[in-house]
């Protein structure tokens, strides 16, 4: 299932070599090229911010994915990362030490590293159920370790330092956004590479494996707890260096970022992503983001529609948008992708026609509870009307419902459009 | 001394709240196996509808009326979320439940608005039955303790000695047996979950007007419900309330004695450095208890876990 | 796909972030709280406060230089430092020059921070920081910034009016100090400690200790520690629940002396007190509307709860914030060189219309205006809190405090 | 001589009921040993014990003269030992060829190898390749294992077994629940992929039992009440007493 790439042996070496650098290719392009079509300082803050996650979603799925070990507190190894990046920081500022500062996220890493180390002896000889709640204790134990000891951790201020003392690397001070954006690219790149090319060693692999099936692993010679162990400190390196690159976009750590909450938000990104794919926390990270970001500038029910679209995501697609796609597979190698296409724009209308009804509806709702008494008037999908009249619930009910009953007529449309792509593979999965 | 005996009773009637909310937990837990992170959230609701209806009806109308609500509601999310879910393993039921405090807790603050709300304890019980050295005991606290024990009670009669009683405890143990005896094993589930979402509610009901109503308060009491039934032995009811009462009493102690990480260090010997402002180690010298009071149900549940996996109360393997 | 994906969600967000284009004729002032999460209920009253004063004291008053009108955006950060930062990026660039902010000491600090590093890095794109709540003393101490202006009295200038008041009553001879575990909770217990050994050496501190902030769910233990101490009156910083929980505990287990707090109104927690806290609660805060001062104050708080009903009025100082940003501007005559503003806002005295005059200090930028002790009642209530006939009286008055106290700032200046 | 497992005074029990009641047993180097036994006489609790699957209340197990005493199972394995399961235990969301290149992956040296990518290691592909050609699952190589046929799940729980190159090789009941085609095949795979192996077997069909194996024990409540080659067995009347009558007739 994780194995998301088809078989390679298949070509020769010099196609395998090109094939397989493609992606990273155009990825690196992509990369690149982002910046020069989005220059506004906060779109760069905001991309800044994907990467972060990206990392840190798949340190994550290192964790609950390839390892089969549920962790409520991983974002200490994150939090720890950034402020000994950050303590780091500080200390080339006051005594000049000749460090440049794209290495600054390797400290952040070791550090992640080094907890990991402790952390994981105990924790890791179990799986399940041990495991998730020896994270949750520890995770809330180290959050509350960084208000009690406010020389390393800064309590509830943090702690914070000035990126641009570092060594200038090639002339760069790193005092713009965009050459910040650069940097962090970069080790995004590098980060998920590595991180991608751990799938395919022998640790990538035994992680799977006991994941599966730990006693048959050990069987075959490998200790589960030694595997999950060097899978609990591969993960925590990486959330560490997302901490340094954290530490170096905001130049500040706070308590916060080792909270529970913290830890709870990037469950929610790898299992929206989809756990079971590598690209998975990848796509979770970057939805999530735009998600939270662009709601939240239009509603302030921002956090109800997310937690909506979690637990249906959890109901319906347990496999996350990832796999949602990936069910395309099997039609997309049979060629036949192209005959979904109008059938999904047909449903498109009603599907998207009914969600807009239902978030209409709840902000009416909210509206009218939580508006001062009096205030009638509310504006939505730019048009003003007055929340308390009939005429206008009237309308927004109807066109929902109708809606609704839309998309339930063209199901059976769907379903044939699907079963008719599928076809020839009738017999697999 | 008399501070000692006050402090027992405060926290017995903190063991005893915790336990409500344990108990409902851990026969979750124990039937379905889902480590059910709402649970708390089902507290809270307890507490708004609670405070909703005695708005109309008075306190003890809605003490018996939103449990039943909540109880109702539970048994909802049971058959159409947790059910469809239970499929897809106990990873994804785990984090349904992950999602579903997330709703619960957006969903209140939809329709009660994000303030605290003006939940009163019952006129009749607003007033101090005896105190302790100048500390009063509101008639309040003793009441809670009488409804916990009456809960509990109940709770060990219905499954000791009544037939339902004897189902659920068999269907703990063997699931496919009982269904093969024809039992309707998922309607079981179904009311196991109504009935310990509803035991939350009564909980969230008669804590309420004393912690406070207010958004936040299922997030607060949420992780350390699961402390409690880990630390008890998962899905042992005896254990959990024992680590209810042991939980209880820890952080009532915890708050109401001040000893210093410092005390410690100087009575075995250790002499803490004069100058103590530049050192790294300041932190660590000024620790009392009453600052780590809440974490240590936390260390506790760590090192209960490490030396005895299967909890504190439970004697060898599962 | 994933790189579609990542093309098409850029796409997105870059189309709504340039959108908003900007008018040269309003002056945008950025408000950067919490709208959502727990502490909701406190930022959401602090932004209707000042939505009411940019209309009430500048725009519908003709605005600031030659008609120029203010704009307030409405940014959610969630409390979190993080979070404000990425908006305070945004609000940058979307034309923002005066930055406003208040939960929280953490979170002002690191916006304290970014912004002196953003305004050192970008001379051509310098903001402000108006500070209408972060109380923290070190912000305008040790921790000073040209760019930052507080328009509350820091806890040290409350903590004085508020000792002051104590010396006064002989009565009160032990004091019991709880607080929040963190920065701003061990500075009312220091501050307090400190003034009350200068001004009543007889009072005893029976206890002084702090709690983990927002993780203890029930107060009896501490409330049964202070009643056994012996102590007739606690001081506390604490807010939100935790102030609630630690009044109701104290109260119900038979506490009844003064307990003298920062944060003891509103958002739920003066209707959750009621009766129960008559005679027992006092708070220190600035800005009276109990009994009214002047016709003008006492109708602004009528006209604020008519455009919003429901609503509290508590911070008097969200109209001064707008009062004097506008004067300022006035006086520089330029919205966009904010070194210019504040050079004009460093050293502006103003008539406070909820009494007294209000003074920023040029050294530190921490307005000096009168602090007041108020009571929790509700006898002789014009402004009346959460719904309930309760709201705060003032019963002392501490002119201009903390007009001349010592201050630790070496400001750094442009 | 030393044996290849050496079992001396083996017993296990839960509370009061003792399960194994003292098993001595001698295995040399290249036997086919089977164990045989009524239901429930402990078989699969004896090859439990022996890989420390659990552990034992009382007595030793010596794998080539190594004492396995406190010996956690993947130690055991990297000593040669290996094991199948009466029930299939494989990794079913891998493929084939991905659940024997894991089998390989110790022996062939990666150990904890984070440095070295497995697609790149010809020899690794090659040798797995090799065993799936062995156990006749080539056509089988990129399907999730959890996929394939009953029979197909148990011929790669054999190829798991044997992957790692272990010299001695225990089989819990590989043809339980096979139709006859089936059983020949796997009896086949078993002689051709324990060549100069140690072979011990837990199993219940006779045809099997009397065609693989050099020597036979008989496992009854927990004891060892008879051990020898096949003709030996056939013709001891205790275990004719004890079993073996039954289950004779049973198989004509």
């Amino acid at each position: 299932m994780t194995d998301t790439t088809p078989q390679m042996t298949d070509t020769g070496p010099m196609g395998l070599r090109l094939k397989s650098a493609m992606p990273w290719l155009c990825a690196a392009l992509l990369l690149l090229i982002l910046p020069q079509i989005f220059s506004a300082n906060a779109t760069i803050t905001l991309m800044n911010q994907m990467a972060i996650t990206i990392i840190f979603a798949l340190a994550y799925n290192m964790l609950l994915g390839q390892g089969g070990m549920l962790s409520f507190g991983h974002a200490v190894f994150m939090g720890l990362g950034g402020v000994f990046a950050v303590h780091v920081m500080s200390y080339v500022e006051a005594f000049g030490a000749p460090l440049p500062l794209p290495l600054l996220p390797l400290f952040g890493g070791f550090a992640g590293l080094l907890l990991a180390c402790v952390i994981g002896s105990f924790s890791t000889r179990q799986a399940g159920t041990v495991f998730a709640m020896i994270s949750l204790g520890v995770g809330e134990l180290i959050a509350a370790c960084s208000l009690i000891f406010v020389t390393f951790f800064g309590g509830e201020t943090g702690v914070s330092a000035d990126r641009t003392y570092g060594l200038p690397v090639f002339g760069v001070e790193f005092l713009r956004q965009s050459e910040v954006y650069y940097l962090i690219a970069a080790w995004l790149l590098l980060s998920v590479f590595l991180m991608y090319l751990y799938t395919r060693t022998p640790m990538g692999r035994m992680a799977n494996a006991v994941r599966d099936n730990p006693e048959r692993a050990e069987f075959l010679g490998y200790s589960a707890r030694w595997v999950r162990f060097y899978s609990f400190i591969f993960s925590g390196f990486f959330a560490g260096i997302a901490g340094g690159l954290f530490a170096l976009n905001y130049e500040i750590m706070t308590s916060e970022s080792m909270s529970l909450v913290q830890s709870g938000k990037i469950l929610l990104i790898t299992f929206l992503g989809g756990m079971g794919y590598f690209v998975g926390p990848i796509i979770g990270a970057i939805v999530f983001t735009l998600l939270t970001t662009v709601l939240g500038r239009y509603t302030e029910l921002s956090a109800l529609y997310v937690g909506t679209v979690f637990v249906l995501t959890v109901m319906y697609c347990p496999r996350g948008l990832a796999g949602l796609l990936m069910m395309h597979e099997p039609a997309y190698r049979l060629g036949k992708l192209r005959r979904l296409v109008a059938p999904y724009l047909k449903v498109l209308i009603p599907v998207l026609v009914a969600t807009l009804g239902c978030a209409a509806l709840f902000e009416m709702l909210f509206h009218v509870r939580h508006a001062p008494p009096g205030d009638h008037e509310m504006r939505l999908y730019w048009v003003t009307f007055d929340s308390h009249s009939p005429i206008a619930w009237g309308i927004v009910i109807g066109v929902t419902l109708l809606a609704i009953m839309t998309t339930r007529a063209l199901i059976p449309h769907i379903k044939d459009a699907w079963h008719d792509a599928n076809t020839i593979d009738k017999g697999a999965s | 001394m008399d501070l000692l005996l006050v402090n027992l009773i405060d926290g017995l009637v903190t063991g005893l709240l915790l336990f409500m909310l344990s108990a409902g937990l851990t026969l979750i837990f124990s039937m379905m196996g889902v480590l059910n992170f709402a649970h708390a959230s089902f507290y809270m609701l307890g507490a708004y509808f609670g405070y909703q209806i005695s708005l109309y009806m008075g306190f003890w109308m809605a003490l018996v009326c939103a449990p039943v609500i909540v109880g109702f509601l539970g048994a909802v999310v049971e058959r159409y979320g947790l059910r469809r879910v239970h499929q897809h393993g106990h990873v994804a039921e785990l984090i349904f439940t992950f999602g579903l405090a997330l709703l619960i807790e957006e969903a209140v603050q939809f329709f009660w608005g994000k303030s605290q709300v003006p939940f009163m304890p019952p006129q009749a019980l607003d007033f101090a039955l005896f105190s302790i050295a100048g500390n009063a005991v509101p008639a309040y606290k003793v009441f809670m303790i009488f409804v916990a024990i009456a809960i509990f009670a109940g709770l060990l009669f219905v499954l000791t000695k009544t037939r339902i009683g004897m189902i659920i405890q068999a269907a703990l143990s063997f699931p496919r047996t009982v269904e093969a005896l024809g039992h309707n094993v998922p309607l079981i589930f179904m009311c196991v979950f109504g009935v310990g979402t509803a035991l939350a509610a009564v909980a969230g009901v008669i804590a309420g007007p004393v912690l406070g109503t207010f958004p936040g308060m299922a997030f607060a009491l949420g992780s350390i419900v699961f402390v409690t039934i880990v630390v008890g032995g998962l899905g042992s009811l005896s254990g959990a309330l024992y680590a209810s009462l042991l939980i209880g009493w820890i952080t009532t102690f915890a708050a109401s004695y001040d000893v210093g990480l410092a005390d410690i260090l100087n009575a075995i010997g250790v002499d803490q450095p004069l100058d103590m402002r530049n050192s790294p180690w300041r932190d660590f010298w000024s620790i009392t208890l009453s600052q780590v009071g809440p974490i240590l149900p936390y260390l506790l549940m760590v090192l209960t876990l490490i030396f005895r996996p299967h909890g504190l109360f439970r004697k060898g393997g599962l | 796909m994933n790189k579609t994906m990542k093309g098409l969600c850029g796409a997105v967000a870059g189309a709504l972030l340039t959108t908003s284009a900007s008018y040269a004729d309003t002056i945008k002032i950025a408000f950067i709280d919490p709208l959502s999460g727990p502490f909701a209920a406190t930022g959401e009253n602090a932004y209707h406060l000042f939505q009411y004063a940019v209309d009430a004291v500048v725009n519908d008053q003709g605005g600031v230089l030659d008609g120029d009108t203010f704009e307030l955006i409405g940014l959610d950060n969630k409390i979190s430092a993080t979070e404000t930062l990425i908006h305070l990026q945004t609000a940058i660039d979307d034309g923002v020059r005066y930055i406003v902010q208040g939960q929280s000491s953490g979170v002002a600090a690191a916006l304290i921070d970014a912004i002196s590093k953003h305004n050192r890095r970008n001379p051509d794109q310098q903001v402000l920081f108006l500070n209408y709540a972060a109380i923290d003393p070190a912000l305008t101490n040790e921790a000073c910034s040209f760019w930052h202006f507080s328009f509350d009295a820091n806890s040290d200038l409350k903590m004085d009016a508020l000792t002051d008041v104590i010396a006064q009553s002989p009565e009160l001879t032990s004091g019991y100090l709880i607080n929040q575990d963190y920065s701003f909770g061990r500075a009312v217990a220091a501050s307090a400690t400190a003034m009350l050994a200068d001004k009543r050496p007889d009072i005893t501190i029976a206890g002084d200790e702090v709690h983990p902030i927002g993780q203890v769910k029930d107060f009896t233990p501490y409330a049964r520690k202070i009643v056994s101490s012996g102590a007739d009156f606690v001081i506390t910083g604490a807010w939100g629940a935790d102030m609630y929980g630690l009044g109701t505990a104290l109260i119900s287990n038979g506490f009844t002396g003064p307990i003298y707090t920062y944060y003891a109104a509103a958002s739920g927690i003066t209707a959750g007190f009621g009766e129960a806290g008559k005679g027992s609660l006092f708070i220190v805060a600035e800005g009276q509307t109990n009994p009214p001062v002047s016709e003008e104050a006492a109708q602004y708080v009528s006209d604020f709860k008519t455009a919003f009903p429901g609503e509290n009025f508590t911070l008097a100082r969200t109209s001064n914030v707008m009062r004097m940003l506008a004067a300022a501007i006035n006086e520089a005559g330029t919205a966009t060189d904010v070194v210019a503003v504040a050079n004009a806002l460093e050293g502006l005295e103003i008539e406070n219309p909820f009494g007294g005059t209000l003074y920023m200090r040029p050294d530190n930028h921490q307005l000096i205006q009168d602090v007041h002790v108020m009571a929790h009642t509700d006898e002789d209530i014009v402004n009346a809190l959460d719904g309930s006939p309760f709201g705060l009286r003032v019963s002392d008055t501490v002119a201009a405090a903390g007009r001349d106290a010592a201050s630790s700032c070496e400001m750094d200046r442009p | 001589m030393t044996h290849a497992l050496d079992i001396s005074g083996l017993k296990k029990s839960y509370g009061k009921a003792e399960i194994i009641r003292g098993v001595d047993l001698h295995i040399t180097k290249g036997e086919r040993h089977a164990i045989i036994g009524p239901n429930g006489a402990g078989k699969s609790t004896l090859f439990n014990l022996i890989t420390r699957r659990m552990a034992p209340s009382a007595g030793k197990v010596h794998l080539h003269g190594q004492d396995l005493n406190g010996l956690v199972p993947c130690k055991i394995n990297r000593m040669g030992l290996s094991r199948s399961f009466q029930i299939s235990n494989i990794f079913p969301r891998m493929s084939v060829f991905e659940n024997i290149r894991c089998a390989l992956l110790w022996s062939m040296g990666f150990r904890y190898s984070f440095w070295s990518l497995v697609d790149r290691s010809k020899p690794l592909t090659e040798a797995a390749d090799a065993i799936i050609e062995q156990i006749n699952l080539t056509s089988r190589r990129n399907i999730p294992a959890g996929v394939l046929s009953y029979a197909e799940q148990r011929a790669l729980e054999i190829g798991l077994t044997i992957a790692g190159g272990a010299d001695v090789v225990m089989l819990d009941e590989p043809t339980a629940g096979m139709s006859n085609t089936e059983t020949d095949y796997i009896v086949e795979l078993i002689r051709k992929v324990t060549v100069d192996k140690t072979l011990v077997m837990v199993e219940h069909d006779m045809g099997v039992v009397f065609g693989l194996a050099d020597r036979i024990s008989v496992l009854v409540y927990g004891k060892i009440i008879a051990t020898g080659t096949p003709e030996e067995i056939r013709a001891n009347p205790t275990v004719q007493e004890a079993y073996l009558g039954t289950a004779i007739k049973a198989e004509q």
